[in-house]
């Protein structure tokens, strides 16, 4: 009960700071007051979060509040599950805090950002915290509506303006598909408790249609392409701590609610969910991670790549699924951790990821990364933590990318034990997608690292940079730890997440803590095993002994010089590669597919001075082919009904008319 | 004033009627308006204490049950609220040189009478009286739409006069069929119009009858009601009248005829041959929503904006009590409930902002967030809550209405959500366009009280997150009431 | 409730008669003569109030009987007369849909009415059954008048005889209260229609009333 | 003790690999050398080319950052650190339980990954060239390689080297289709990923045809020593890579002592010399490709492994 309790007082100390901030929105100190606050208050939750979870045996505990639907009152609800999902949002809630500290001093409308960024911490705990239907929904639109508000902060970009509408839309949209799944599963008496819902029975029709409202809902707020299109448009905009808590974390609030109702309220799941789960997250992970290989503004870049990683988290939850619905608890349990840990990871270093991205466009203004370059060197700290990042997003050891990666191929080889067809087929077809979506992370990462650090500056500004504040880069360097500590321990997370599977699968993995030499074994160790400290200390060891002999016997006569480059000297710093030439061959090779796209390059006849232009045609095909058709019906549908409001008064009687002598005749005829 | 105490009853009807007079003849804007609020006041605290005292035994004319006193109460405070706003409205109107003083004391003497008409409908127990009520709610309003005296606000009035006079004769022949339905039961004369009698007696009339009564009664008071597409005197009634009234029609008036739909529906209801009118309701309703939310999105008129989207609404709530049962009837009620308030607080805000900017153009005001923080949040938090977002009250009653739907007939649940997105996204479309981006129009700031608005959005947002029990207890036995 | 048959016939001559009219205003198309046809319908009215007034020996139906035939009958008709020389409105009428057709829908409708309310039960008295019949048919052709004539001295006509539908069913029905009041009240709101008409100058049709007018002001064009 | 005899046997095996990996590059050139009836360098020197860069001054472009002369040595050890997982002459060695055919995939993906980055460190054109083709092929080759992995983790139910190598040594695993592509594809990745023909040429110096050579040019000295080296490895850890797991003939199990050991290493030695020759006269036989056809030829290699993983569920479902 305590735990829950002190959850609440922390979800009520940030509503709190939001009216404080709102009280003294124009005061000079007021950013460091709530970003200080919010720190502390997070801090207080996240710890609270993990002592529930590691604590001895969570046990679930209620609290209700006679608030909310008022025969029903406002459930809350603290179990292993939702402490989980509590460190993620409380940990993420933390570190931007942290961040804020000191990115919050060059916002330009800090008014329009401090009331409502602890109100969005706020929300997320209350989702993941809410027991029945009415509060769920209640606080998942609250959340979307303080960081709706978070994205119109820089109101004046026409950009924002689009990207927070089509935000808000989607949303909503997402709300609706979620309120007739809750109303699906409630039934028409309304017991909305998830108490009831849990135990009642529901036909497979229900459990059916409610899986694909819950794809549609919850899929449209953590990015399930096509759901995607407003992620990209709206975590960009909003100011970086911020996107870095939309992607690391909303998301996530997302992905909870979906696991809160495909695994624990719908109970035993049937298989062919998981085929649509399966496919779902197999192609939002390569095209989220292709759209983000094609896009050169640095934080659209970084949404992309969220897209990509959820939906490796939902193949996770698919293959879970796909063995939880043949009642193979242990793989099922394999899988479902390594979704989780891949959540926990992902949280980690995309919320890292953001704060460079953050970083930089503090130090340089610039966002789009063919401007940039040669930060490295202006911004070691930061170009740095931002490499730890992408290495360990890219999923290369012995960083907690890797792991969870590592996690969902080994529950990927367990398929043959799966007895549908489908399953058997279908299961390493998503492997190969998954492996394809890493491989081509790795080139992303690649790419935004290679050209927004490296090289040489392409634009002023990038010259002019400098290195930011101490409090981004703590937060910064914390994640950064974070992300290594993860990786090379993995035993302890496996086994902190044990009592969720035990709670919602059932089943657990073997307990890590009793493998030698603090290596994991998802399975048995003549199975599969990794250790991430060892295969660390190897590498560092072997490096450094490399280094100590060729320094000991070898030269260590060094020189600067120019760069040789087959002797074409490139003076001009345009020479060098840039986000979209990077992105060449890729798009040669993926792109013409996927993307439609053309590369038209116009070439001056010879004795002509001007210019080689190339131009890159692009098409985003889900865009145009999806919800362009929408907004033109739409639009078409309006204008023609719009001509009833330009009528005569003898037409509108005529309507009058016709539907009096409609009803009459309905009337004559029906009864 | 001293009935006021005695008979609160008498007191709502008596206090706007004589307070109407009194405005006709007194002179002085400040008085008057003064006045104006203050009747208001009274007529407001008398309808509280039908709370508290007995309520009086249903007579030939008057009838207070569980029903109409949450509309008579509703009614009164938003009038009195609405009175609070007009004040300052008119004074800024008067400024602008818009309103001659003689015109303000009619405008005065109107509002009051509107006032008794909407009481008088929702007290009497006699439907021939309750018609004639509503027509001198309608009546008043006519004349207050015109009260520009400009070409548009008279062809507005013309329009609304027509087509109301083509509503009130539909209204009346239904009553009158009602009257035929009931004579042979309930006997001539008086008896066959006392509501009380006709509920208790209604299982017997004869249904043939009664269903050729409903239907020309819901046609007649539906057009009140302002269902598509019976709607079209309402945008531009809203669009050119004062904006107190066009605050008033959305907030109260549509209410009224609303009141009048739901006795006949009960009525209807206890016979058990006549045809059910939920499907009747359920597709008019559905399709003032989707044809609303559709209108939606080519408006350029602020006002007519949210007149449509009181269309929107009024669709949405005839849709749920058409559904029935006790969860939807719950959701109608609140659902009205909150739109009164929460449409009313946004005409508020409208008001000033289109006196603020001198325009009702939506393309000519931008960025009031910058320019007018209190103005320009408040309608932020207005329009938020009329789309339906938590922790506004709108969002309950939505919740209830979709999700109870949805698991009695899926489909019309996905119509109902198709029409709610579509509404949804226009509206948020204004929205970000009006309250954010670069300022444009005047930043001069508004001598107002934003008391009216505040206290209303305040409401919503205490109702979204919290109803107290009584209130609850006392819409469930309603809801059952309409079955 | 027995009625002797003689009284029967009568009043259901009488509304019969209405219908009648009310058919004749269809095929107007001159101005003039179709206000003389509604005089014709509000003097038939009145005859069937009165006799209404006396067969139930209800005086106050006298009152309505007069109103109907001073105010319907001789004053409206008149004044409409003036309107129309004053703003010189042209003498035909142009009618939306051709007569043909008109009285065709008129005959649909009355069909109409006859099956909804031939189905009242037997034991409603069969005066009041026909009288219903009729009333609701009058009401529909008024509004068909309303509809398909495009001027706008014939919509009011249009619109007055459908409230004589109103009057011919509240005085069929037996012992009605507020009859009269409400005959007055109707009165008054047609004072008021003509008295617009003339205030506002509407000319040839409401059309021209319409509300596009409104959108130089506001710009609701499209 | 145990530990002590393992950690010893690990470092032999190490120190063979890091022995081994340049006589193998040099055997291949040789054989090409002849093939093509030249006389050729002699096999040994890949040695001198490497002590003679160890000797040679480093030249640093102007832009280039520390991670530019820290990536040799983070992809020589990854790589070490990959060849030292793979069975070579022994299986059940220390290290194997500490990662497995995932790791190594991965382990090599941090090699190049680090390498790309420094291409670009520079700020020319060619790093950006190879860079960009390096990550593109990479992007087909690595999960070409996994589902390889799939395929062979799924015969053998287990991604352990050591596991998957005793299996197939020991018991009949009979002729298998999908193993067949396996092998197939993976030495279509192998070629790929140590840029030899047809995929690169690791001889070339013509600037638009080269890829790997491409993304190093700007090394020199002993950085480019150590990359040179971890080139080398990573061709032998290939070759040893496919020889544990297709042909584990003579490999010493966990454990059997020193005669076994020393078994299992003369057949290393004889596998490396057959798969060295194999490469040489591939390498002879065929001509280097168009960049754009790489995809085509990986996607082969993707759509064989794939291939093989479904099949085996054809032979395994009776």
């Amino acid at each position: 009960m305590s735990s829950l309790v002190l959850q609440m007082s922390c979800v009520a100390g940030l509503l709190g700071i939001a009216v404080l901030a709102i009280v003294l929105s124009r005061a000079k100190t007021s950013t460091t007051i709530i970003y200080c606050a919010t720190t502390a208050v997070s801090l207080v939750a996240l710890f609270g979060s993990i002592r529930f979870l590691v604590g001895e045996a969570p046990n679930a505990s209620g609290l209700v509040l006679p608030v909310g639907l008022p025969w029903l009152g406002a459930h809350f609800r603290l179990d292993a599950l939702a402490s989980f999902f509590l460190v993620v949002v409380n940990l993420g809630g933390a570190s931007a805090s942290l961040y804020g500290l000191g990115y919050g001093h060059h916002d330009p409308a800090p008014h329009r950002v401090l009331p409502f960024f602890p109100a969005f911490l706020a929300g997320m705990n209350l989702v993941v915290l809410a027991d029945d239907a009415f509060s769920y929904l209640l606080c998942w639109e609250f959340m979307s509506l303080a960081s709706w508000a978070l994205v119109m902060a820089h109101h004046r970009e026409p950009d924002n303006a689009k990207a927070s509408y089509v935000y808000l839309v989607m949303a909503s949209f997402g709300t609706l598909a979620l309120l007739l799944a809750f109303g699906l599963l409630a039934g028409p008496t309304g017991d909305y408790g998830f108490a009831a819902i849990r135990a009642a029975r529901h036909t497979p029709y229900v459990a059916a249609l409610v899986l694909i409202l819950m794809l549609l809902g919850a899929g449209s707020k953590a990015g399930l392409v096509p759901l995607h299109v407003w992620l990209p448009l709206a975590h960009p905009a909003a100011p970086s701590h911020v996107s870095a808590l939309m992607s690391g974390v909303m998301t996530k609030v997302a992905i909870y609610g979906f696991i809160r109702v495909t695994f624990d309220l719908l109970g035993q799941p049937i298989w062919p969910a998981s085929v649509v789960v399966l496919f779902l997250g197999g192609t939002t992970a390569v095209m989220g991670i292709l759209y983000a290989l094609m896009e050169k503004d640095l934080k659209r870049l970084l949404a992309y790549s969220t897209i990509e990683n959820i939906g490796v988290i939902f193949a996770g939850l698919g293959l879970a699924l796909a063995f939880q619905a043949n009642g193979q608890k242990l793989a099922a349990a394999l899988a479902f951790t390594a979704a989780l840990f891949h959540v926990l990871n992902h949280s980690f270093f995309k919320s890292l990821l953001f704060f460079g991205a953050g970083a930089v466009l503090t130090a340089t203004g610039e966002r789009d990364m063919d401007k940039l370059g040669g930060l490295i060197h202006r911004m070691p700290f930061t170009s740095f933590v931002v490499l730890v990042g992408c290495v360990a997003i890219s999923a290369l050891p012995p960083f907690n990318g890797f792991v969870s990666e590592w996690l969902m191929f080994q529950a990927v080889l367990q398929s043959p034990e799966l007895p549908q067809w489908a399953l058997k087929i279908m299961v390493p077809a998503v492997g190969a997608l998954l492996a394809l979506a890493a491989a081509l992370a790795a080139a992303c990462f690649v790419k935004a690292f290679g050209v927004t650090f490296l090289g040489r500056p392409r634009s002023t500004a990038a010259e002019a940079a400098h290195e930011v504040d101490r409090y981004s880069l703590s937060a910064m360097f914390i994640l950064a730890a974070l992300c290594l500590l993860a990786g090379v321990l993995p035993g302890l997370v496996i086994d902190a997440l044990a009592p969720i599977t035990i709670d919602i699968l059932g089943g657990r993995m073997p307990i890590q803590a009793d493998e030698p030499w603090l290596s994991i074994a998802p399975i048995a160790e003549s199975r599969s095993s990794y250790n991430g400290l060892l295969v660390m200390i190897f590498i560092t060891v072997s490096a450094s002994l490399s280094v100590f002999v060729i320094h000991r016997f070898a030269s260590h006569a060094l020189r600067r010089g120019p760069a040789w480059g087959c002797g074409f000297s490139d003076p001009t710093p345009a020479a060098q590669y840039s986000a979209e030439s990077f992105a060449q061959p890729i798009r040669r090779v993926f792109g013409t597919l996927v993307f439609r796209a053309r590369d038209h390059v116009d070439m001056p006849a010879p004795g002509d001075v001007r210019p080689a232009r190339l131009r890159i045609e692009l098409h985003d095909l889900v865009w145009e082919g999806v919800y362009l058709p929408i907004v033109g019906a739409v639009g078409f549908s309006s204008d023609r009904l719009n001509r009833l409001q330009f009528l005569t008064i003898r037409r509108y009687l005529s309507l009058v008319f016709a539907t009096l002598v409609t009803l009459l005749l309905v009337l004559a005829i029906w009864s | 004033m001293t009935m006021a105490s005695l008979d609160p009853v008498a007191a709502v009807l008596l206090v706007p009627i004589l307070s109407a007079a009194l405005l006709a003849v007194l002179p002085g804007y400040r008085l008057t308006a003064r006045l104006n609020v203050v009747a208001s006041m009274l007529t407001f605290v008398s309808a509280l204490s039908l709370f508290v005292i007995e309520r009086p035994q249903p007579g030939p004319y008057v009838l207070v049950d569980d029903l109409n006193i949450v509309f008579i109460v509703l009614n009164t405070f938003v009038g009195f609220t609405t009175s609070i706003f007009s004040a300052s409205y008119i004074a800024h109107e008067l400024e602008a040189g818009r309103l001659t003083p003689v015109y303000l004391r009619f405008y005065h003497a109107m509002y009051q009478t509107m006032m008794f008409g909407m009481n008088l409908a929702f007290v009497s127990n006699n439907i021939g009286l309750m018609w004639v009520a509503v027509e001198i709610a309608t009546l008043t309003t006519v004349l207050m739409v015109g009260i520009y005296r400009t070409h548009a606000a008279l062809e507005a009035a013309w329009k609304y006069f027509i087509l109301g006079s083509v509503g009130i004769a539909f209204a009346l022949f239904g009553t009158i069929l009602v009257y035929m339905a009931a004579r042979p039961i309930v006997g001539e004369g008086q008896d066959g119009m006392i509501w009380t009698l006709l509920i208790q007696n209604a299982a017997a009339f004869d249904p043939a009858l009664l269903n050729v009564a409903f239907i020309f009664l819901f046609l007649g008071y539906g057009t009140k009601v302002g269902l598509a597409p019976l709607h079209a005197w309402l945008p531009d009634a809203h669009a050119e009248g004062p904006t107190p009234i066009s605050a008033v029609l959305s907030g109260l008036l549509l209410n009224v005829a609303l009141y009048a739909l739901l006795r006949f529906k009960i009525l209807l209801a206890v016979n058990p041959h006549a045809i059910a009118p939920g499907p009747l309701m359920v597709t008019m309703g559905l399709v003032s929503l989707i044809f609303a939310a559709f209108m939606l999105y080519r408006r350029r008129d602020i006002k007519r904006l949210f007149a449509y989207s009181s269309i929107e609404h009024m669709g949405i709530i005839v849709f749920a009590f058409g559904m029935g049962g006790p969860l939807a009837n719950f959701a109608g009620l609140l659902h009205m409930v909150m739109h009164s308030l929460t449409k009313s607080a946004i005409f508020y805000a409208v008001g000033h902002i289109s006196q603020i900017k001198g325009t009702q153009r939506i393309n000519r005001i931008r960025g009031l967030t910058v320019t007018h923080p209190a103005l320009g949040w408040g309608f932020v938090v207005g329009v938020v809550a009329i789309a339906g977002l938590p922790p506004l009250g709108i969002f309950m009653s939505e919740f209830l209405i979709v999700s109870s739907t949805f698991a009695r007939q899926p489909l019309l649940a996905v119509a109902l959500v198709f029409g709610l997105l579509l509404a949804f996204g226009a509206l948020t479309l204004r929205l970000t366009s009006v309250a954010f981006g670069e300022p444009r129009g005047s930043k001069a700031s508004a001598e107002a009280s934003y008391v009216p608005m505040l206290a209303h959005l305040a409401l919503v947002l205490c109702a979204g997150t919290y109803l107290p029990a009584p209130l609850v207890v006392w819409f469930q036995h309603v809801a059952r009431l309409l079955g | 409730m027995q009625m002797h048959s003689l009284a029967f016939d009568i009043s259901h001559t009488l509304a019969g008669g209405l219908v009648l009219i009310s058919f004749m205003m269809l095929y107007q198309d001159r101005l003039y003569s179709l206000l003389n046809v509604f005089a014709l319908h509000a003097v038939v009215l009145a005859l069937s109030v009165a006799w209404q007034a006396y067969i139930q020996d209800a005086p106050h139906l006298y009152i309505t009987a007069v109103i109907a035939l001073v105010f319907k009958a001789i004053v409206i008709p008149v004044a409409l007369h003036r309107i129309v020389k004053q703003l010189g409105i042209h003498r035909d009428i142009e009618s939306a849909v051709s007569i043909g057709l008109t009285m065709l829908a008129g005959m649909a409708l009355v069909a109409l009415s006859m099956v909804l309310m031939l189905r009242v039960t037997a034991d409603a008295d069969p005066l009041a059954r026909e009288d219903l019949a009729f009333a609701l048919s009058v009401v529909l052709l008024g509004l068909l008048v309303m509809v398909t004539r495009r001027n706008a001295v014939s919509q009011v006509v249009g619109f007055m005889s459908l409230e004589n539908g109103l009057v011919l069913a509240a005085t069929g029905a037996k012992g009605m209260p507020l009859v009269v009041e409400i005959s007055v009240a109707f009165s008054i709101l047609i004072a008021f229609i003509v008295i617009g008409i003339f205030l506002f100058r509407i000319r040839e049709r409401f059309d021209s009333v319409d509300v596009s007018a409104l959108d130089d002001y506001r710009g609701e064009r499209r | 003790m145990v530990v002590i005899s393992d950690i010893i046997v690990q470092g032999v095996q190490m120190l063979l690999v890091l022995l081994l990996a340049p006589l193998l590059t040099g055997f291949v050139r040789k054989i090409k050398a002849r093939l093509v009836r030249r006389q050729g360098a002699s096999v040994f020197q890949p040695y001198r080319d490497l002590l003679r860069l160890l000797r040679k001054e480093v030249v640093l472009a102007e832009n280039t950052s520390w991670l530019f002369r820290v990536t040799p040595y983070v992809t020589f050890a990854a790589i070490w650190v990959a060849a030292a997982l793979v069975p070579t002459f022994a299986t059940g060695l220390l290290f194997n339980w500490t990662a497995d055919l995932i790791a190594i995939v991965a382990l090599l993906g941090s090699a190049r990954f680090f390498l790309a980055l420094a291409g670009m460190d520079v700020g020319t054109s060619f790093g950006g060239i190879g860079s960009s083709r390096e990550v593109m092929i990479a992007a087909l080759a690595e999960p070409a390689m996994l589902l390889v992995f799939f395929c062979i983790a799924l015969v053998a139910g287990s991604t352990q080297l050591s596991t998957v190598a005793n299996f197939m040594a020991s018991s009949y695993v009979g002729l298998r289709v999908s193993l067949g592509m396996a092998v197939i594809a993976l030495i279509m990745v192998a070629l790929a990923e140590n840029a030899r023909i047809p995929v690169d040429n690791p001889t070339t110096h013509l600037e638009l045809t080269m890829v790997h050579e491409a993304m190093v040019l700007e090394y020199s000295g002993r950085h480019l020593a150590m990359i040179e080296f971890g080139a080398f490895l990573k061709l032998l850890l290939y070759i040893s890579l496919i020889a544990c797991v297709f042909l584990p003939w003579k490999i010493a199990l966990f454990g059997t002592g020193p005669l076994a050991y020393a078994a299992g290493a003369g057949a290393y030695v004889v596998k490396l010399a057959a798969a060295g020759f194999f490469l040489a006269l591939f390498e002879t036989a065929t001509a280097k490709m168009r960049v754009f056809r790489i995809p085509q030829f990986l996607g082969a290699a993707l759509m064989l492994g794939l291939l093989g993983t479904l099949l085996l569920f054809v032979s395994k479902s009776f």
